[in-house]
C-alpha cells in the first residue's frame, strides 16, 4: 500500500510540486486559460504565447496539490516549444495514463511519472487539470472549465 | 388525535448507567462496518461529521421491514398495510420523544437535514417573509444553512445578514448577534455544531435571545442531533433539522421539528398523494400536519430505521457519547499538538470544541494528506466541508477532518496523530 | 466527462428467454414476504400499484452497502468513500441504462415519483411557464401528477386544460387531445398507466403529436416503469418520472429523466450541499447536471437498491413481465365477470388494460370489501387511490383495487375471485 | 379469523347499514355538522333538534361503509329523547369502546355491538365519525370537521 504511495508521490513529482517550473504570469501570452477543479475548488490558469504553430513559452499560476501542480509544472516542460497540433494527443494519451495506468502511443518520458494516479481514483482530476486548462487556452474559452 | 409523545423511558433506564463512562470497545462490535481493513490496514473511520456508520441494529430494522412488514402506508385497511403504518408512525413518535417534541405531528420526515431547511426556507419565508424583512444567519453556516435562505430571500424581496465568526478559535461574536437581533430581521438559523470548526454554539442562548425579540429561530443540529443530549422545548427554537445518516441511522431519511402553530400556518411545499384533504381539477386543499408536508409514498424503510437508531442513542445514552467524543476529543487536540507544522482551526478546549477537528500542513494540501493517511488506513476529509465562506474567511483553500463518534478510541485519535507525523516525513513538511 | 449509457448487454441476453413465458412459482422464492400468512391465511398480496414487494437481491444489496461500503459520496478521497461513489453513480448508469437515457447525467435521484414531478413542476415552471400559458393534463392523474402543476400554474399564472376520459372503458379522448395540443399549451404530463383504471395510454403517440407542436411533454411512468419495457428516446418524452418502490426497489428513492439541454437551462429547486459550484454568503453557483439537483447527502443505499432491483428485472426480462401481467389480467378480467353485482372500471381487454384492475360492488362499500377480504389473506386497496377527479367523475366514492405483479400467480387471480364470492355471499349483496 | 369478521359486521349492524333509522334531512334541526372520514373521504351530515336540553330528533344523511352507516343509525336511536349533556359522556365511553374493545362506564345495549371494531384498527374512525359529527354539531361548528 505504501508502494502506492510511493508510485504516486514520486520524487520527481514530489520535486516539482515543492518547485514549480514556470510558475507565474506569462506577459506576452497571447492564449490562457483559468481551470477549476470542482472537487475541491483549487484553480489556475494556464498562459500560452503561441508563435507560428508553436508553443514558444507556456506558464502557470493558482493553487492546488501536490499532483495538480506538478502535472501543471510537467506540462509547461513538455509543451515548450511544440507544435500546437500535438496537444490534443498528449491530452488523451495522458488522460488514458492517469486513468488507466499506461497510454496508448508513447508520451514524453516526463509524464510516465504520473502512471500511479490511476490506483487514486479520485485524485485524477488533479493530473488532469492542467491538461484540460491547456486546451480550453488554445481554444481561446472565456468561461473559467472545469474537469466535469 | 394528538398522540402525546411519551415519557422517554429508556433515556431515564440509562441515567443510571450514565454514571459509567461509554467502553468503545464494546460498541464497536455493534457496527460491522468498523471491523474491515482497507489497503491491508484496519480502517481507522474518522469522518463520521460527513455520515457515521449503522449499527446491526439499524441494518437489520431496514430489513426486517423488508422482510415482513413491507406495504405502503395510510389509506390501506389490510394487515400488512397496517402494520406498515404502524411502523412508519411509530418511527415518527419515537423521533418526537428523542427530541422531547410536543407531539409526533411536529416531525416531518424529509430525506436529509438539507430537504428539512429547504422545507421551511421555502414553506415559511412564503407565509412570513416580505419585502425589506431580513434573514439573520452565521458566517460558519453550511451551504445547506445558507443557500437555501438565498434562495428564499430573493424570491421575498429579502436580505441576509450574518453573525460574524471571531478569533482564530472561530466562535459567534456574541455582541453582534444582541445588535443584529432586532428588526427587520425575522428569523435566525444557526448551527448548533459547525462542522468545519467544530465549534459547539450556545444554542439555547441564542433561541432565548431571539425569542425574546419575537424572532423565530430556526437550528441546524446535523451535527449535533446523534451527538448530545437534545430537548428541543428546553432549546426554545421554533424549527430544527436534523439527517438520520449522521445519528446512526440510514441514508434518505432527516426530520424537521417545526412548531405546530407554525406548521399549521405554513402552505405546504412538495404537493401530490398522501398530503392533501380534497382535489378537484382546479383546486386542492391540505391534510393537517404532519401530512400536509409529507407528498408521495415516504421512504418507509428509512423512518423505520430512524427509529431504530434513536433509539440505540437512546439505549446507549446521549450523554455518555456527548462525554466520550468530548473526552476523545480533548485527547486528540493535545496529541496533535505535537504534530509540526499543523494548524489547528477552532475552538482550543473541549468543550466548546465537539467531535470534528479541522487542520491543515501549512506546506501539505489537505487532498495529499487525505489520500495518504487513507492508505495507512485512516478515513479522514478534506476540503472546503460545504462551507466556502468560511474558508475564506479562514484564509485557507481547504482543510483536513478528523471526526469522533461514539465507535472512536484513544488508539485510532494516536492512530491519527501517527499517521500525519508520517505524512508530514514524507512530504518533508 | 460524459459517461455515456453502456448498451443493454443483460437485457439482450434475457430476450432469449423472453420467448420463454415467465414462471412466477420460481419467482416468488426471491421475495420472501410472499411467503407469510396474515390471518392464519396465505397472504395474496395484490397492493403492487401502491408499492411492490423487494427481492433479496435488493434487501441484501442495502444491507451489503451499509455493511462494506457505507461512507458519505463526493468530495472524498478515502477509499470508503470512494466505493461509495462509485456505488451511487453506478446505480445512477444503471437506471440510466433501463430508460435508455442518453447518458447517466440525464437522471436526477429524487424520494418517489411525486418528487420528481414536482422537481420538474417548480424548476422547469421557473424558468419556461409564464402568464397566459397553459399546462396540458388528464382527467385521470394521480394527484402527484396533478397537484404539482396546480403549484406551478398559479406561480406563473398559467392555467390547466385537461383530456377528457370517456366512455365507460376510460380512455383518453384523442380527438381531444389533437384539438387541445396547441398554443397556449406549453407542456403536456401524462400518466402512461392509469393507477386507478388501469389504462394504458399511448404514451408514443401522445409524445410524437406534442412534440410536433413543440410542446414539452412529462411521462408518469409511475406504474409503468416496472411492468414493461420502457425507453425514453423511443418514447420520445422530454421528463419522466418514477418510483423505486413501485418496481422492486426500496422506499424512498425515485428518479427524474429529463434531456440534457432542459436540465442545463432549468434553474434547481433544492439547494444545499453538494450541488453547488461556488458559494459566497451573498450568491452561489452551480455544479452541472445532475448534481445541480441533487441537494445534501442523497438516499445513497437507497440508490444502490434501485439499481439492484433494474438488474432484477432486467435480468427477469421486462418483455416478460409484461407479458405474464397481462395474461393474468385477462384472465383476472373474465373471472371476475363471474362475480354477481360487481363493476369494473377502465378496458374490458388486457391491453389497453395493464395489471391494476378497479371495480366495485353495487351494494357493499369498498372499504368493507378490502375488510373482508383481508381476513381471507387477500391484500386490496380501497379509497379514490388518490385521483379524487376521475372517482367524481366515474360517479363512486370509492373503489377497490386488485393489481398484479411478475409474481401473482393464476391461482392468486382465483382467491381474489373466491374471496369477493364470500364477500358477496356474506353481505347478502 | 373469520370470528373477527362475524364480530365486527354483526348481524344488528348490517341490518342498520342497509336499514338506516332516521336518514335523511330534519328541516325542524336547531344544530346540524358535516363530518368526513380522511382516509376515505366518505361525509355524513347530522341533524339535531334540541329543546330544552334534550335532543328530540336527530337525522343523518351521506355516504360510508357499513360501519359509519350502523354506527351513524345507532347514534341517532340512543340520542332520541336524550338530556345533550350525556352526549360527550357517550362519545368518550363509545371511543373507548372502538379503540379498546370494551368502555369504563357502561353503555346503551345496543352499541356494544361495536365491540369488534378494536381489532380493525383501520376502521375505528368509521364506527367513531357519527359520534364526533354530533359533538361538532351541538358545538354548532360550522367548518366540516374530520376525525383527525
Ligand atoms: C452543519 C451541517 N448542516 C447541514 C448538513 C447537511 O446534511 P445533509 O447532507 O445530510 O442534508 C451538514 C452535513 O454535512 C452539516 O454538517
Ligand atoms: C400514476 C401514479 N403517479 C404517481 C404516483 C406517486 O408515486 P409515489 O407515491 O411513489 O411518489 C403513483 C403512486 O401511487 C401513481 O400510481
Ligand atoms: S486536490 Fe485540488 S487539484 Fe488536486
Ligand atoms: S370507509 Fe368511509 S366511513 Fe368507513
Amino acid at each position: 500500500m505504501l508502494d502506492d504511495l510511493n508510485d504516486l508521490y514520486q520524487q520527481v513529482i514530489l520535486d516539482h510540486s515543492r518547485n514549480p517550473r514556470h510558475f507565474g504570469k506569462l506577459p506576452e501570452a497571447t492564449h490562457s486559460a483559468q481551470g477549476r477543479n470542482p472537487l475541491c475548488g483549487d484553480e489556475l490558469t494556464l498562459y500560452l504565447k503561441i508563435n507560428d504553430g508553436r508553443v514558444e513559452a507556456v506558464s502557470f499560476e493558482g493553487s492546488g496539490c501536490a499532483i495538480s501542480r506538478a502535472s501543471a509544472s510537467l506540462l509547461t516542460e513538455t509543451l515548450q516549444g511544440r507544435p500546437v497540433e500535438e496537444v490534443r494527443g498528449l491530452f488523451e494519451e495522458m488522460h488514458k495514463l492517469v486513468t488507466h495506468g499506461r497510454s496508448e502511443k508513447p508520451l514524453p518520458e516526463k509524464l510516465a511519472v504520473f502512471a500511479g494516479v490511476h490506483k487514486f481514483p479520485s485524485r485524477v482530476k488533479c493530473a488532469i487539470l492542467p491538461w484540460h486548462t491547456a486546451l480550453a487556452a488554445l481554444d481561446n474559452r472565456k468561461e473559467p472549465i472545469t474537469t466535469e | 388525535m394528538r398522540e402525546q409523545a411519551t415519557k422517554r423511558g429508556s433515556e431515564e433506564q440509562t441515567n443510571k448507567a450514565a454514571a459509567e463512562a461509554l467502553r468503545p470497545e464494546a460498541i464497536r462490535k455493534d457496527f460491522p462496518a468498523l471491523g474491515q481493513t482497507v489497503h491491508g490496514r484496519p480502517l481507522v473511520y474518522l469522518d463520521n461529521a460527513a455520515t457515521t456508520q449503522r449499527p446491526l441494529a439499524v441494518i437489520e430494522a431496514i430489513r426486517g421491514f423488508y422482510l415482513r412488514d413491507n406495504a405502503n402506508v395510510h389509506r390501506g385497511s389490510y394487515d400488512l398495510s397496517h402494520r406498515a403504518t404502524e411502523a412508519y408512525e411509530a418511527a415518527r413518535a419515537r423521533t418526537a420523544r428523542f427530541l422531547n417534541a410536543a407531539e409526533p405531528a411536529e416531525i416531518i420526515f424529509t430525506r436529509n437535514a438539507t430537504e428539512a431547511i429547504n422545507l421551511a426556507a421555502f414553506s415559511w419565508s412564503e407565509r412570513f417573509l416580505g419585502p425589506g424583512d431580513a434573514i439573520l444567519l452565521t458566517e460558519m453556516e453550511h451551504h445547506s444553512n445558507l443557500v437555501p435562505w438565498q434562495m428564499a430571500a430573493r424570491r421575498a424581496g429579502a436580505r441576509l445578514l450574518f453573525v460574524p465568526v471571531t478569533g482564530p478559535e472561530g466562535l459567534l461574536d456574541m455582541d453582534r448577534v444582541q445588535a443584529l437581533l432586532r428588526p427587520p430581521v425575522k428569523l435566525f438559523a444557526f448551527t448548533h455544531v459547525s462542522n468545519a470548526l467544530g465549534t459547539i454554539n450556545p444554542a439555547a442562548e441564542l433561541c432565548r435571545l431571539a425569542r425574546q425579540r419575537g424572532i423565530v429561530t430556526l437550528v441546524d443540529a446535523a451535527q449535533s442531533a446523534g451527538h448530545m443530549p437534545l430537548d428541543v422545548r428546553e432549546l426554545g427554537c421554533d424549527f430544527l433539522a436534523l439527517s438520520g445518516h449522521k445519528l446512526c441511522g440510514p441514508t434518505g431519511i432527516g426530520a424537521l421539528y417545526a412548531k405546530r402553530e407554525l406548521l399549521e400556518a405554513m402552505p405546504p411545499w412538495q404537493t401530490g398523494g398522501e398530503m392533501i384533504d380534497q382535489v378537484t381539477l382546479d383546486q386542492s386543499s391540505w391534510a393537517p400536519p404532519p401530512h400536509k408536508f409529507e407528498a408521495g409514498t415516504p421512504n418507509i424503510a428509512g423512518a423505520v430505521g430512524l427509529g431504530a437508531a434513536v433509539d440505540y442513542l437512546e439505549r446507549i445514552g446521549r450523554e455518555r457519547v456527548f462525554r466520550h467524543e468530548l473526552e476523545l476529543t480533548a485527547y486528540a487536540l493535545d496529541r496533535l499538538k505535537e504534530v509540526k507544522g499543523l494548524r489547528l482551526f477552532g475552538p482550543k478546549t473541549a468543550p466548546p470544541h465537539a467531535g470534528a477537528i479541522s487542520f491543515c500542513f501549512e506546506t501539505i494540501h489537505a487532498h495529499d494528506v487525505v489520500t495518504f493517511v487513507d492508505r495507512l488506513g485512516v478515513a479522514l476529509r478534506g476540503g472546503h466541508h460545504c462551507a466556502q465562506p468560511l474558508m475564506r474567511k479562514l484564509g485557507v483553500p481547504a482543510t483536513a477532518r478528523a471526526s469522533f463518534y461514539l465507535y472512536n478510541t484513544r488508539q485510532e485519535a494516536d492512530a491519527l496523530v501517527e499517521a500525519l507525523q508520517e505524512t508530514r516525513r514524507f512530504f518533508g513538511a
